[in-house]
């Protein structure tokens, strides 16, 4: 199997205060890697990274073997690149058909896929149908994100970036989501999952690995991570260990 | 008072109505792509009048292509002001610091344009100016129709632009939120540029429409900028069927204002019922619903 | 020796009324270039340019710059009545005399201040005059005003009114409307819409004034326009309006006050210099600032020399003859002569004709 | 009075009687009617799009309801405006985070004690000693507030800088800062990973020990089920069932509209 | 993104109450001394155009800075409190000192009627809106000729009356001196009370409404209260610079109160830094003096000023406030390193 996106010495900022020093990952074609780690460790930001909203000070970003360190959001994402940010970021007073639209921009000069693809978010979701014409941003939290997926599923990327894709979703949708995200998967997206639910994290992915302030602290294979003591007692919580 | 005066009033308040449209046009556009209000743009309009008068007397070709010249400087300008001032500004993340450049460069504009052309007004005429339309008791220049079929073509193209194509969504996408907007691919700078392009060859075009009915001189803009303000917002900030419905509307007030009061208390009338529809439609004439879920 | 005769200048330079501004400049520099070839009783004329924007705050804030800084012999200038009543308290308390050409308000000498002149009519001496030939050489009974809504535009919209009352006339409407009007088609129907108008006095500059005229003209108002209404106006209008304005201008009856075919040698040989350096037609306006210099001159070559003498000289002028006429000042300081005041009216060639009603 | 943890006693801390709010055609929240007891910790789940949201909103005050009643403590809200509802002890956090971005954490849960302030109106213009010690009295308690939400470290940090956890827990020190009696937390959890949660479980009930009465609206069922006392489940603006976190857990509408296989 | 709120904290928060004291000793002490430095009368009209200018740019600022209402028409109060003041004078022979307050008073009220609109509007319909008041309060003022004099203008209008105690005259404010020291003393003052309301829990229920107004209200503030006071407060202020105004010059035309105006005192707030007190009254002094300064530069003088405001904004984009905040910043580093 070949990296399809590979990160070396990656080092993050926002102005002078540095958040991330020195992250390399990497991860493979067809793979679901998960990126797990306490508040404020920095996931959030090395996704942002990836997508191309915030450029590094130092280290590179290599996605399907080229170098795209220097690119704009918008060229990373026609090369396959998609992110479903943190916070959902709906466009709030387009119609979330219209988001769903804007997620194909990338296909905008075939309709006749875009229609497919929008059915298909339909089928996966079908309460954003019903308010298919209601602006994004009156709808419930949970249709949000459901919309904010779907939005970037419009594209169908090589790389997923998702960014707590169960985040205020109804337990029964967790439950389809982590179905779904492998369904992708399977279709051939490869998908990069940070996600506060560890116990679904790991159940999903193949591998893993735990971000603490800023740097890589432990990764390997989910098996081997969800027996790690310092992952059971830091993200998996009494409940889990309780069970 | 005969009907038709009254009806000759409506005709002067609809030609005057559109020749607003045409202002406030670029400036609901560039407030509906980028959030800022462009106190330039007058000068813009104003820029391209005289483009269009130099070229016309200068070139001699004719009315028409000026026309097409005015555009062509109006978006070079615009592209050139973006550029150096506008997108640096942006990443600033201030939007009132936008709001006080466009203020500077209107100071900058009016004053380099009147070291260049003079304070005494041009007078500008076009083989359209001079050639009224009578029917029935009723007059109308040629100038003015012509006004009247821009203005309702562009605003045509426009709101198409806009509400159908995937690039006018795109637009509204980079309006409501640059960054995630890139991430769906749209380049939001190229988008932001074109706006502003866009904007420009506007008032550079409306300039040149308008030439022959501004009074010319290098504050020529400043004099319909307000009102097409008021158009703005009466019609909702970057909404273009409302604009229109406005712009027709102020135009027809200034005309009745004219006939029965005075022309005096024009800009009384016009803004107290801005303020008066703001009381009761706080987000103008047709107003897009602009509530979020909290 | 270089003795000089220091002028400060207070002209709008900037916005609007910069209309004046470069006009009145360029009277100015004529006038100094002609003088200091030979000088006057051995003096040199200086000159100091502020910008006073046709506007009180900065006209002050310009006049006390010139005072202190330039620390001139005698001012000329403002154009705008606000800012030249605005300046002439400093100017009092600085004794320094103002001579000013443009300002039409009464009130700049009424009551008079003993530093301030004015050699232009004010308005109610222009209003009264035009009244009374509107009422007894037209025969009009009936008038509608057109007026800027400025100080000048309403003060002599008044005064006309008074008077045409006075005598009999009607004024069936007062229609004043701001400087940002573009479009008086509305304002033309309205007036076409009055019946029976026989003048139209209108109180614009250049600009709008030529909307004015073919608005008129297109609703068939006045003569231009197949109607029977006449435009009458006061001294505001440049030469070459009715060319700019064309047909629409026909039989538009107006008071000049500089009259580029005047006979008299200093009319001539100011327009043929004028012409000369600047390649175009002289204006009122240019031929006012130029007045304004070559009656300093005068009053330098009768003794004065410095703010006081000046002043004093000023006040003695007997029958100056300028370019705009004769200048003879009353106590208040306001210029009585009014022997170039001309009427001209527009021929259908668009050419006029001077009617000679003084 | 002290507040009892199952709240069976006295009259309840709120009441809502027939609750309804629609947007356009959708009816958000319909015949909604519950009684919160004094210190309970209710919680409201149900699925995306059904009204929970809405029904805070509509209690503490940024809707009005378009029938139906609400009442604490015996006054009658309904059309009371929301920053009135605060100074009789109703706070709230907010689902999509609403924290004043540009001012530090301090600083947004200084805010919060706008309602609290005792200093003179003329020490406002002259500050004088009043004034100093309600500052002084103010900036500790926030700390403190801060401190309790495990913040403390975090304190001279932009709001809009923090990562979106530190910002949940933010949000619930500001509310925490006016002092209620009745708090409204809308999904406190999401964006908190395990061990966090079990965090905030904490914090919460040592609120109710404070004697704070909560609603609770939440996705997170390891959190819900341990901590609340009564549970309300709502489903297209309705509510679906009521009872005790057992109850809720064995209702079969509860699992196929909601829980799925999760808990099971 | 924060730029203004750090420097508001090293101009504001964190500077301790003795460097406060330290800075009003200094800004009177400063006080005192232009008029006698700059000692021609030219000089002397531009200092007192500049306190007059100061007052207005912190009146804005505080509905703008603090409460984060755009107000595009801060021009109209000014020429309230001018006209209000100036013709009960004038027509009612009112004394200055009573004139003032009612000028001071009708505006404040005026600008409580705006803020009606502020309750309700947002961002930039606020903007326009006010931006129309002051259209509409200029077109009234040229307008109502029977009150106003419209265009004609009101002349020769008395400076306030010379302070007199026991028959010695200790001010008479035809001096400029004294004019100026009776303009900037107001300021001062003003500035003083301002400074002191914003480092009070107002300045941050302030903050919190131009903030988030939703989230405002979850914590008890009454936005709509709290704008129509910051309303209030900021455009009495504009009064009372109206009124010094009109008794400055002497003349009062309704074109000095045009919306351009209103323009010019957003300049000086922003090129100032909003949300810093300190920083609208650098800005406001520099944008007085540039246009003076720039004199000698003829007719390129507003194209030059027109570039440099825009530079201003480019370069400095958080104002001046901010840009001496990262001087200061950079020193007390060098000399802490
Ligand atoms: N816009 C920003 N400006 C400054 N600092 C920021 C910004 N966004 C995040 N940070 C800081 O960067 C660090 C990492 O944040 P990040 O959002 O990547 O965390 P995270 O791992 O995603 O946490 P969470 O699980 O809470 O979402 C945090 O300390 C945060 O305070
Ligand atoms: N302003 C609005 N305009 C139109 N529809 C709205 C508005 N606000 C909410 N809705 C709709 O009302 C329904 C209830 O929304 P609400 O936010 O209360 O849901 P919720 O139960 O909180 O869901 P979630 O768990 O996903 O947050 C949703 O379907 C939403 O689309
Ligand atoms: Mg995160
Ligand atoms: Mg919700």
């Amino acid at each position: 199997m070949s990296a399809l996106l590979e990160i070396a010495g990656l080092e993050l900022a926002y102005g002078q205060v540095a958040v991330c020093r020195n992250i390399s990952l990497r991860l493979d074609r067809g793979e679901i890697v998960a990126l797990i780690g306490a508040n404020g460790a920095g996931k959030s930001t090395t996704l942002r990274a990836i997508a191309g909203l915030l450029s590094p000070r130092r280290g590179t970003i290599a996605f399907g073997g080229r170098d795209v360190t220097a690119l704009p959001s918008y060229e990373r994402s026609k090369l396959g690149i998609a992110l479903v940010p943190e916070g959902r970021r709906v466009f709030p007073f387009l119609t979330v058909r219209e988001n769903l639209e804007l997620g194909g921009f990338n296909s905008r000069k075939d309709p006749s896929t875009l229609k497919r693809r929008m059915e298909r978010v339909f089928a996966m979701f079908p309460r954003l149908s019903e308010r298919s014409s209601q602006n994004a941003g009156t709808l419930s939290g949970g249709e949000q994100q459901m919309l904010a997926l779907g939005r970037a599923m419009m594209s169908e990327p090589q790389l997923l970036c998702l960014d707590e894709p169960s985040l205020g979703l109804a337990p029964i949708i967790v439950h389809d989501i982590f179905q779904t995200i492998r369904a992708i998967n399977a279709a051939g997206t490869s998908i990069l999952l940070v996600e506060q639910n560890a116990r679904h994290a790991f159940e999903t992915a193949q591998r893993g690995y735990v971000l603490q302030t800023g740097s890589v602290i432990a990764s390997g294979s989910c098996a081997t991570l969800k027996r790690d003591p310092r992952v059971q007692e830091a993200y998996l919580g009494r409940t889990a260990t309780r069970r | 008072m005969t009907t038709t005066i009254v009806l000759q009033q409506a005709i002067n308040g609809i030609v005057l109505g559109s020749l607003y449209v045409l202002v406030a046009l670029g400036l609901t556009l560039i407030y509906g792509v980028l959030v800022q209000i462009n106190f330039a743009h007058a000068d813009f309009v104003t820029l391209g009048a005289f483009a269009a008068y130099f070229f016309m007397h200068l070139v001699g070709l004719g009315y028409i292509p000026s026309i097409a010249v005015a555009l062509i400087v109006g978006a070079a300008m615009g592209w050139l002001i973006n550029a150096s001032i506008f997108t640096p500004l942006r990443r600033k993340n201030n939007e009132l610091l936008p709001l006080i450049a466009t203020i500077g460069v209107s100071v900058m504009m009016q004053n380099l344009m009147l070291a260049w052309f003079g304070p005494i007004p041009y007078a500008f005429e076009t083989e359209f100016s001079r050639h009224v339309i009578r029917f029935a008791g009723i007059f109308v220049s040629w100038q003015n129709v012509i006004i009247i079929v821009v203005s309702a073509l562009t605003i045509a193209l426009l709101y198409v632009f806009m509400k159908f194509t995937f690039l006018g969504k795109a637009l509204r996408a980079v309006s409501q939120d640059r960054e995630t907007a890139g991430l769906m691919g749209i380049n939001p700078n190229f988008l932001i540029m074109l706006t502003f392009v866009i904007a420009s060859a506007l008032a550079g075009m409306g300039g040149a429409m308008l030439a022959p009915v501004l009074v010319l001189t290098p504050f020529a803009g400043t004099s319909v900028i307000v009102k097409a303000f008021a158009i703005v917002i009466i019609g909702g900030f970057g909404n273009v069927e409302g604009t229109i419905l406005a712009g027709l509307i102020v135009g027809l007030i200034e005309s009745y204002t004219t006939q029965f009061l005075n022309p005096g208390l024009i800009d009384i009338v016009v803004f107290a019922l801005l303020l008066l529809m703001l009381a009761i439609r706080p987000t103008g004439l047709i107003s897009e619903r602009r509530e979020e879920n909290v | 020796q270089d003795k000089t005769i220091k002028i400060g200048a207070l002209f709008p330079m900037s916005g609007p009324g910069s209309y004046f501004g470069t006009q009145d400049k360029q009277g100015v520099e004529l006038a100094l270039e002609q003088i200091n070839q030979t000088g006057v009783n051995g003096y040199k004329f200086a000159v100091h340019y502020e910008d006073s924007a046709c506007s009180p705050l900065p006209a002050t804030q310009a006049a006390k710059r010139l005072i202190e800084q330039f620390k001139p012999d005698v001012i000329i200038g403002e154009e705008c009545s606000d800012a030249t009543l605005a300046v002439m308290p400093i100017v009092e308390q600085a004794k320094v005399p103002l001579l000013n050409a443009g300002s039409s308000s009464i009130k700049i000498t009424q009551p008079g201040n003993p530093w301030t002149f004015r050699i232009m009519p004010n308005e109610v001496m222009q209003g009264i005059n035009l009244a009374e030939n509107a009422y007894r050489r037209m025969n009009a009974r009936r008038a509608v005003l057109l007026f800027e809504n400025t100080n000048a535009g309403i003060g002599n919209a008044q005064v006309f009114k008074e008077n045409f009352t006075r005598l009999g006339g009607k004024v069936l409407a007062e229609i004043g409307f701001g400087r940002d009007v573009n479009d008086f088609t509305a304002i033309a129907t309205r007036v076409a819409g009055l019946g029976e108008v026989d003048v139209i006095p209108t109180y614009t500059l250049e600009g709008q004034g030529l909307k004015i005229t073919q608005a008129l003209a297109q609703a068939g108002v006045t003569k231009g326009g197949g109607g029977n209404a006449i435009q009458i106006g006061t001294i505001w209008l440049p030469f070459g309006f009715e060319q700019k304005a064309g047909k629409a201008a026909l039989g538009y009856i107006r008071i000049v006050q500089f009259d580029p075919t005047d006979a008299r040698p200093v009319a001539r040989n100011f327009v043929s210099a004028f012409k000369a350096k600047y390649n175009t037609e002289p204006t009122h306006l240019n031929a006012h600032a130029y007045d304004q210099i070559m009656l300093i001159a005068d009053v330098v070559k009768r003794g004065g020399k410095d703010p006081e003498t000046i002043r004093e000289g000023l006040a003695a002028t007997k029958n100056y003859s300028g370019v705009t006429g004769s200048v003879e000042f009353d106590k208040n300081n306001q210029n009585v002569k009014m022997d170039t005041i001309h009427y001209m009216e527009t021929k259908p060639d668009m050419s006029w004709v001077s009617l000679k009603w003084n | 009075m002290s507040a009892t943890a199952d709240g069976a006693a006295g009259e309840p801390l709120l009441r809502t009687q027939e609750l309804q709010k629609n947007f356009g055609g959708v009816k958000a929240v319909s015949e909604i009617s519950f009684d919160v007891p004094m210190g309970a910790i209710f919680a409201v789940i149900g699925p995306n799009g059904a009204g929970k949201s809405t029904l805070i909103n509509l209690i503490s005050g940024v809707y009005r309801p378009d029938a139906g009643s609400l009442s604490f403590d015996g006054v009658d809200l309904s059309t009371m405006p929301a920053h009135l509802r605060v100074r009789f002890g109703i706070a709230r956090t907010f689902q999509k985070i609403r924290l004043f971005r540009q001012l530090t954490a301090l600083d947004n849960v200084i805010a919060g004690f706008h309602v609290h302030h005792k200093i003179p109106a003329w020490q406002y213009l002259v500050h004088g000693a009043a004034f100093t010690a309600d500052r002084r009295r103010c900036r500790d308690q926030a700390m403190q507030l801060l401190e309790f939400v495990g913040m403390s470290g975090r304190a001279h940090v932009p709001a809009g800088s923090l990562s979106y956890g530190e910002q949940r827990m933010l949000e619930l020190a500001r509310a925490l800062a006016t002092k209620p009696r009745l708090l409204l937390i809308d999904e406190p959890a999401a964006g908190l990973n395990a061990a966090e949660v079990d965090g905030l479980l904490d914090r919460i009930r040592s609120l109710r020990h404070g004697g704070t009465t909560v609603i609770l609206v939440e996705h997170n069922m390891d959190l819900v089920m341990n901590v609340a006392d009564r549970i309300m489940v709502m489903e297209y603006g309705r509510r679906l069932f009521e009872g005790t976190p057992a109850e809720v857990q064995k209702n079969p509408a509860v699992i196929a509209a909601y829980l799925g296989g999760e808990l099971l | 993104m924060s730029e203004t709120v750090f420097a508001q904290q090293w101009l504001g928060k964190a500077t301790s109450s003795r460097a406060r004291f330290l800075g009003y000793l200094t800004a009177v002490a400063v006080i005192v001394t232009l008029p006698l430095v700059f000692n021609d009368t030219y000089w002397r009209t531009n200092l007192t155009v500049c306190a007059i200018n100061v007052l207005l740019a912190i009146g804005l600022d505080f509905i703008l800075g603090y409460a984060g209402q755009l107000n595009l028409g801060h021009s109209a109060f000014y020429g309230l409190g001018a006209y209000v003041s100036t013709l009960l004078i004038v027509k009612l022979a009112v004394p200055f000192w009573l004139a003032f307050v009612a000028g001071v008073a009708f505006a404040g009220l005026a600008g409580t009627f705006l803020s009606l609109f502020a309750v309700r509007l947002r961002g930039h319909y606020l903007a326009i809106a006010s931006l129309g008041f002051a259209v509409i309060v200029h077109q009234i003022l040229l307008n109502w000729i029977s009150l106003t004099q419209g265009p004609l203008g009101i002349y020769g209008i008395a400076p306030p009356p010379a302070l007199v105690v026991d028959g010695t005259v200790i001010a008479d404010f035809r001096n400029l001196t004294a004019f100026f020291y009776l303009v900037a003393g107001f300021a001062l003052l003003s500035f003083l009370l301002l400074s002191q309301l914003v480092r009070s829990p107002v300045g941050e229920t302030l903050t919190a409404i131009r903030e988030d107004e939703v989230s405002a209200a979850s914590l008890g503030i009454n936005a709509a209260a709290w704008k129509v006071f910051a309303f209030g407060v900021g455009s009495a202020i504009a009064g009372a610079a109206g009124c010094f105004y009109a008794s400055f010059v002497g003349t009062l035309v309704p074109d000095a109160f045009f919306i351009t105006e209103a323009f010019n005192i957003l300049a000086m707030v922003i090129v100032g830094g909003m949300g810093t007190l300190i920083g609208p009254v650098f800005g406001a002094v520099l944008l007085t003096i540039l246009p003076e300064v720039l004199r000698g530069l003829g007719d390129l003088r507003l194209v030059v000023y027109g570039a440099a405001l825009t530079f201003v904004v480019l370069f400095i984009p958080g104002g001046m406030a901010q840009a001496a905040n990262a001087v200061g910043e950079r020193l007390w580093r060098r000399r802490s390193a």
